[in-house]
């Protein structure tokens, strides 16, 4: 593919049933553009965790028709993908708060069950950016490396060969 | 994209085989079934992820809260099987120090 | 799912490369809704068909930028799916003429390679209704049969039991 | 979703094995390595669909073109090893009646 950028826009119900179509959708996208079976698999679950936060913590049940927004722009070095919700308005800062790993040092009675989705986005992808407006909208970007080593300083990513 | 859960009880241990996803979706169903087995006692629980082909963080906080409920009972909460992605995954959120994730046979690809 | 109606929407470039992102995204939501394997591969190949039409005939070279739109409507007993495009004013009726099978009447040098899309189409899906407006705009309809045998008249899907 | 060709000449039979998807993305890598095939005279070319699990009209049109192309050189076409699934198309289309499309072995699920 020679484009320098395409768009894809998908418009979903915020609804746990419809995360699995994203994912779908998502790596049939990074499989056309040529991302090693491994990438496939971290734009996933990225993407996953912030649909599913959208569907989990975006809206109140009063809410009517609540809605995800998926955007994916098809850069040649690159994904950048953007997960959004209507909300309304938010601190993103609190986010941050209790982010990361589990805690050995704790006792097991103490471990929390959530927190570990924005974590794994921002060890997943090269980038992320956290925006609260109308609502939270997450932009998330991995590069491609066509046939190259490096580019990724996370130390997560496995380098395979592109196929 | 679904996920099937199938129970298997021995003497004192009981297997549960995951065949699927487990995310937002399957989450639900899973806890449905892992819950009732946390209950007893001095109790021996292996989940096999060895026809898990994804997993994320709803997945794996199903497991953190399986883990406190056995905990309390004295039982014992094991993960089997897993293949190397979704062995990652533990290991990157630290899952695997607090939880006991066997040893996986097939080598990484 | 319980849900009367959700409605799902995808915009993506008009490149052939794209065809296959939105078979898997459909594919996926056929297969939340429960319609059994053959019945996912219709619904597959018709919006596929559509969609080849749109990459093929929609727009002529001077376009920037041309676009698809599949929307998705899941309702309690169907699936209601419209391609379509920008590709400006047309006369729909047009389409009508050398619609059908393969003529066996006819030598071989006569066979046209095209001309299949609709028929499939209109053969794969229990109701087609097509317009054109500012554009293509193509409705396809196919019913869920819970357990249930018959409804279908074209008597080509086969009829499995639903998962 | 992609599509890989993989050509075997024996004597003067040429068999052509797919494998994947066959659509308006693919069916101009395919177009491009059956065109030369189609060239020759009195040759007996095969494609072998035994791991296309997905066909569309653009599939459908590529062999039609093939089969005039071949017709035309006193050539012969067939199509081998379709599942049920992709037999149906050709079966739907009437294709069936005018390319030689091989029975299949396999039992129809
Ligand atoms: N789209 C969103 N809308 C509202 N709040 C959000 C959204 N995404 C994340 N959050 C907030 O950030 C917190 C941390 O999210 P995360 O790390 O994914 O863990 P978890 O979802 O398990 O709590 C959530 O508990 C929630 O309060
Ligand atoms: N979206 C569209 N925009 C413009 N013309 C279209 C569109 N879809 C179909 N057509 C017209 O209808 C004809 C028949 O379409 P079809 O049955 O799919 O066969 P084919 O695409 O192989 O020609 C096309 O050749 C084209 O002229």
């Amino acid at each position: 593919m020679a484009q320098t950028s395409d768009l894809i826009d998908l418009k979903m119900p915020a609804k746990p049933e419809y995360v699995g179509v994203v994912r779908l959708t998502i790596s049939g996208i990074a499989n056309r553009i040529g991302y090693s079976y491994d990438d496939i698999e971290d734009i996933k679950i990225a993407v996953a965790e912030a649909c599913t936060n959208v569907v989990s913590h975006a809206y109140d049940e009063t809410v009517q028709d609540p809605v995800m927004t998926i955007t994916c722009g098809v850069f040649e070095d690159k994904l950048e993908i953007t997960v959004a919700d209507h909300g309304g308005d938010i601190d993103v800062n609190s986010f941050k708060k209790g982010k990361g790993p589990v805690k050995m040092d704790r006792p097991i009675e103490e471990l929390k069950e959530g927190g570990l989705g924005l974590f794994l986005i921002e060890t997943l992808m090269d980038k992320v950016e956290i925006y609260g407006d109308s609502g939270v909208m997450i932009v998330m970007t991995k590069f491609l490396q066509r046939g190259e080593v490096g580019q990724n300083d996370n130390g997560i990513s496995t380098q395979h060969p592109k196929q | 994209m679904n996920l099937n859960v199938n129970i298997q009880e021995n003497n004192n241990e009981t297997v549960v085989f995951l065949d699927g996803e487990v995310d937002v979706y399957t989450a639900s169903i899973l806890k449905e079934k892992l819950n009732p087995l946390a209950e007893g006692t001095n109790q021996s629980i292996v989940v096999d992820l060895a026809k898990v082909n994804y997993i994320d963080s709803t997945g794996l906080g199903v497991f953190i809260g399986v883990l406190k409920a056995v905990d309390k009972k004295g039982s014992n909460l094991k993960i089997s099987g897993a293949n190397p992605r979704v062995k990652r995954l533990f290991e990157i959120t630290g899952l695997n120090e607090v939880m006991d994730v066997e040893e996986d046979q097939r080598k990484e690809v």
